[in-house]
């Protein structure tokens, strides 16, 4: 099994899809000869050529448009956005004219819009948002969130096979950062289902993307003194997966909700609600948060550290809760 | 600059753009075409006036000037000019019909209306072809039948009818259909339809067809940045878009004129170095020639029309508005060109294409037609409660996407799977 | 004290401090000769002129670029939007350039966006929606939604004072609805400050804007069978009034959250998290949400019925938990 | 429809429009105004092609055209040009300078380039008044020092520096300054910034002063919807923007021809009515000129002028990306246009008004500022992990909100305070 970085993974995923069907392509800005601010579609214009591969001018509300038109005619086209922190530029085409067209005039969507999120490579206020949470709370929409190699490749198939519209996010601090053996042949991972990262009896963590890493670090920490983990990793953030949630709750009983977007109305909120409704007899200490702070991503290195929840939060806020 | 960008060659043919310019570069004048088809010109000025306490609109200019009769089509013959005769018949009669269920209390929420825009809607559909596309606006009531949508779906939306079209989810002009009638279902929003149509044309050119689509947008929508990027994006890829800008002279209470300060909507294509065209929005002859020879280039893939149609709309944005705000001269001014009226007469006294037997059964068939839908959609249930549920996502075995014109032939080519040697990235 | 309809006490607050300080101005859709689609700036270009009531082409983006720039010199922007719906269309104006300024480089925007919001009056999917999550997770940001008409003149008074950009959502079903005796004069309602709409000991119902009228409806028939509901009216969606929200809880023990906007992602979550944090000792029973469908909101009125939430479903609910 | 709308009272008087047709409406012919300041006009084609197993780009044209001469200004006197051309020496060696310190490690994140562009940043900002707004892109470095920010600042930001003018928080010229130096900070998306300096014309407008401001767009940026929509509110607004279009030929790797279909953006002018202009962005004289004559419009309340300066971006998209998708022909037939070459050549040589020594210790003494700002910015602290936490909100006592321009005054009008007679609205 040949080892691939996460973005060579999600890179196969793609040209994979491609080569097995001809209605797949790409769409986006300057994803052609450059292949991509992040080179996730490197080479594909020599390979697909570019009626399949399509460089836009800098236009999102038109790149989503005509990616949905596509979408009608039976097309499943990959749409790329620059950096997500973009995403505000089509808001309105995303969230009213595609996430509600299947409710409204039962027509799919089978459209995927990638592209890097996230912080911690001192990106700026506008190279490091998680904007996912606009997404979960928007009907109609499927949001993806991989952690891994291994998922991010089996997700990214199991999203343009999708007949909604999937909003994909990629993590960017973990596009090269990560490798690991991924096989080569045709798999998905379901959309939906949440994976355990890690098992542990003492309490549960549940997260996604970079965070699952800052998550297995700790545990690794904590273990040294007897604290045991089990990290969730969701994988997918809308749809969540209620049952996995509610499991891992019920064998622990304690939880902290570790994100990497800002704190309020983050996801961990949405959790929150579900464990409140699923498990609230299981649980034996208050549900903690670990998120960002509530504000931009600042750009220095000091500020952005101080910004975003790291190992030893975990630690902190874990061995507090051990011992309530 | 790169002058003259050759055609790149993997989108199709790039025409010869008739509203690029015909002066040398060096001059600092530069000339460009756009076809007008009206044979009059109105001349009449809006102003906002102070009027003792308070603001208003005033009107003044050549408000008497004689209504200039129905252009000769270049394209259409006696049937199809009364077949769209009886679009227009069945547009105006079915929103009157609209009109009445409101004031019965029937209808949930409000009715548009696109009075004095029926010949526009009705003309420029008819130009397509069944396996062509058209994303309606809220006034394009007409254009929807045209497609193939019956009054009593209509009039189900309106009545939020379990029959409706969208069930009871939605109102008015937003339903569409995917399978057979290629209809795209608007959102509320103004000018999202452009790049949608624009995908459409582009999913039809990858599966090895080009096909024309068509949109509209008023002179208010316009204004949009979304009609701007959809418009530019159509443009460089060569896509069959036929944009109708409906500038009935309104968007909502404001004036046209305060949504831009060109005289003419047309000379927007000029920025987007594709045709405008400018026709008279109350003569339906005018209409289909120019949406036919837009759907013709669309067709030979050589990109996107522009084409503005002048009328007025008649009514107020929507029935609870009374238009108040309308200088009553604009009103009558144009209610001496309404397009019915105009087209009835151009058929049945200038090209006696209809006798007033022929005309009076005509409307007799539109009357049996709409009561018969009217009885079926007054009748027909509203939905469950329950139906609300479900339906948001595309569930397993829901529908089955397929490619709608043949699955794309793919060219083989050489190229490495693998990412080539790691390049610099932005932001690591 | 003259009675005034909701819509009459905005228009009220606006025209106040229109007269009281000459840099706010209006900016919108319609807003000039017409009025605005509901009447809320009738007769203020007769007053204020069009200099300062400024009808606009249709684009948002334009719209809230221009009232930020405006702030920038020291004016105070009222800006309008026909429908909070289309709030999509200057999404990445709101969030980016709007709500990062003061964080980024110190720039205050004392702009103010409103517009009405909410569904029940069959607007069918584009003219119903609650969009306020949105901006309540993006820092920066106040988001402001009375109940009562003397609530929406105090609050838009203090929208309009406050130096920060403030989404102010004006809830449609209750412009003409409601009517109460509001004060001629001029006095706020600090943002930021929840109230106790009704005083119970049973539990506690933490809602805002129009569902704070079913709640209270729901109080009148419980209150019958001896159950008694304590309403906290929000009044303000970010900031939240942490306080409030705890004390409630400590004094009820068991908390229903109602909402009208979508469940998944909604402010039901955020406040669980809050509750967890701050009187997670004081539960009695899971916290319980009521909110509206996972869905787009449907047009026809079995179908909106049904998807919103109504005094029944509190009476139900709250009976439930009450005798966890 | 209603012609030649009247400036409605409340605005300030509509100019005649430089790009307004000029032809009688009645032939389809239209001729408008494109003023043209440039001494050449390039010659040269980009096509994508096919080159065995790769697609790329390639050039052809007129690659070995003479260079033309800077043109002599208008109204730029010796000790402007001279104090223009410092700018652009500061501006070109600021970036070396921020190129070693990312060498050294010293820089976070990326760095971005204005070479070969520091022409049109410098001159352009040198026509606006100190009381009036620039918005930066990020490419306008050079705009920023013309502003009276110091290199320090600038690399102070590129490094993350507690003393940077964003206290860290933002990189490269993500600032602004509300107070001294009227500069609105950008953000990353493109176009946003066109909207907001209407709006602060528009404010300024509402305080008693007409007042020019200036932003930037790239021939990429220029796509977006936000840009029309801007541009547009500018312009049925009557408000003094100065928009530059800056055309280096590039947005990241994408060419300017697969952005439009138009020859020139300044075309674009004519879609909003106002005057649209070219300049030769790599010759100083001719971009402030033509920004000389647009503020002076803004100023006299004539509303927007867009500018499209021609050039190219002589770097890659930032630090990272060495553009190997750029015709190298192309950067060598640019590379002869040097601003800065051509403009020293047209002091030293020309006319004579700078003698080699005094340009040599014009050099020094840029090279000497430099120094001490890198020395100060290099020394200065990193900001304290904890400086992140707070200033999301702008806190009682923390500013103090005041009209800039004065207090509005204000007409008073009779009108009635209360509600009119309930009239019918939208949905109740
Ligand atoms: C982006 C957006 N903003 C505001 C509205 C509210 N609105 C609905 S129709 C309308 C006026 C539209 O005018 P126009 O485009 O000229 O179309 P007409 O009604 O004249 O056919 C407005 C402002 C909207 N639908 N979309
Ligand atoms: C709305 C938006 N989409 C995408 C980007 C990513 N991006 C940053 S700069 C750039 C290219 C800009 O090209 P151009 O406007 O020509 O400016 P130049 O870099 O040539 O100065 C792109 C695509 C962005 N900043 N904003
Ligand atoms: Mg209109
Ligand atoms: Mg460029």
């Amino acid at each position: 099994m040949p080892t691939l970085t996460y973005l060579e993974a999600i890179r196969q995923g793609i040209w994979e899809e491609m080569e097995r069907d001809p209605t797949v392509f790409c769409i986006g800005e300057d994803i052609g000869i450059y292949g991509g601010a992040f080179k996730v579609t490197d080479g594909f214009i020599d390979r697909f050529g570019p009626e399949r591969v399509i460089d836009t001018p800098i236009a999102e509300s038109a790149i989503v448009g005509a990616a949905f038109g596509a979408s009608l005619t039976g097309m499943r086209p990959v749409a790329e956005f620059q950096f997500m922190d973009f995403i505000g530029c089509a808001f309105n085409q995303i969230t009213n004219m595609v996430a509600k067209a299947h409710y409204r005039w039962g027509a799919p969507a089978p459209l995927v819009i990638r592209g890097p999120s996230g912080g911690n490579v001192h990106g700026g206020p506008f190279h490091s948002q998680n904007p996912e949470m606009y997404f979960v709370h928007t009907p109609g929409l499927k949001v993806v969130c991989p952690a891994t190699a291994y998922d991010a490749k089996g997700l990214i198939k199991a999203s343009i096979r999708d007949n909604n519209p999937v909003i994909f996010f990629e993590h960017k601090y973990l596009y090269r950062r990560i490798k690991e053996d991924v096989p080569d042949d045709d798999y998905i991972v379901p959309l939906g289902k949440a994976r355990v990262a890690r098992s542990g009896r003492d309490l549960s963590i549940i997260t996604y993307a970079a965070m699952v890493h800052v998550a297995l670090e700790a545990a690794e920490m904590l273990s040294k003194e007897g604290i045991e983990l089990e990290v969730v990793d969701l994988r997918t953030v809308s749809p969540l997966d209620r049952e996995a949630i509610a499991e891992t709750v019920r064998r622990t009983n304690k939880v902290i909700i570790l994100h990497e977007h800002v704190r309020t109305g983050g996801i961990a909120g949405e959790i929150s609600a579900i464990i409140n409704e699923e498990a609230f007899d299981s649980l034996d200490g208050p549900i903690v948060r670990l998120t960002a702070l509530d504000s931009p991503v600042p750009f220095s290195p000091p500020q952005e550290e101080f910004f975003l929840p790291k190992p030893n939060d975990v630690v902190r806020e874990a061995r507090k809760l051990a011992a309530y | 600059m790169p002058k003259k960008p050759k055609a790149r060659s993997h989108s199709n043919h790039r025409a010869s753009r008739a509203s690029r310019p015909t002066t040398p570069a060096s001059s600092s004048q530069r000339t460009y075409t756009i076809l007008d088809y009206r044979l009059e010109r109105p001349r009449i000025e809006l102003r906002q006036v102070r009027d003792g306490d308070t603001v208003r609109y005033e009107v003044s200019g050549d408000l008497s000037a004689p209504v200039p009769p129905i252009r000769e089509s270049k394209y259409l013959g006696k049937q199809q000019c009364i077949e769209i005769y009886r679009w227009m018949l069945l547009n105006r009669k079915m929103e009157a019909a609209l009109e009445n269920l409101y004031k019965q209390g029937k209808v949930v929420g409000g009715v548009y209306f696109g009075l004095g825009q029926e010949g526009c809607s009705c003309a420029s559909a008819y130009a397509l072809e069944p396996d062509e596309w058209l994303g309606p606006l809220i006034r394009n009531q007409g254009s929807l039948l045209v497609r193939g949508f019956s009054p009593r779906d209509i009039m189900m939306q309106y009545m939020a009818r379990a029959g409706s079209p969208t069930k009871g989810r939605d109102a008015s002009s937003h339903f569409g259909d995917i399978q057979k009638r290629n209809v795209v279902a608007p959102i509320s929003t103004l000018g999202d339809l452009i790049p949608v149509l624009a995908g459409v044309a582009l999913g039809a050119r990858l599966q090895g067809k080009n096909i024309a689509v068509m949109t509209y947008i008023g002179d208010g929508g316009q204004s949009t940045g979304v009609t701007y990027e959809g418009l530019n994006f159509a443009a460089v890829q060569n896509l069959g878009l036929v944009l109708f800008v409906e500038n009935n002279l309104w968007g909502y209470s404001t004036p046209a004129d305060m949504q831009f300060l060109i005289e003419d909507l047309a000379e927007r294509a000029i920025a987007y170095g594709i045709p405008g065209v400018i026709v008279d929005g109350t003569d339906p002859c005018q209409v289909y020639d120019a949406a036919h020879e837009a759907c013709e280039r669309a067709r030979r893939g050589e990109g996107p029309t522009l084409i503005e149609a002048k009328m007025m709309r008649m009514k107020g944005h929507a029935i609870h508005d009374a238009a108040e705000y309308v200088p009553k001269p604009l009103f009558e001014y144009w209610k001496k060109r309404d397009p019915i009226a105009r087209f009835e007469n151009f058929l049945v006294n200038v090209k006696k294409w209809l006798t007033p037997a022929e005309h009076e059964k005509l409307l007799a068939g539109v009357d049996a037609q709409l009561e018969a839908d009217r009885e079926f959609a007054v009748a027909s249930p509203m939905p469950t409660p329950e139906s609300a549920a479900g339906g948001t996502y595309c569930e397993e075995g829901c529908h089955e996407v397929k490619p709608k014109y043949g699955v794309p032939t793919v060219k083989s080519r050489k190229a490495p799977a693998t990412l080539r040697a790691e390049s610099a990235v932005h932001l690591k």
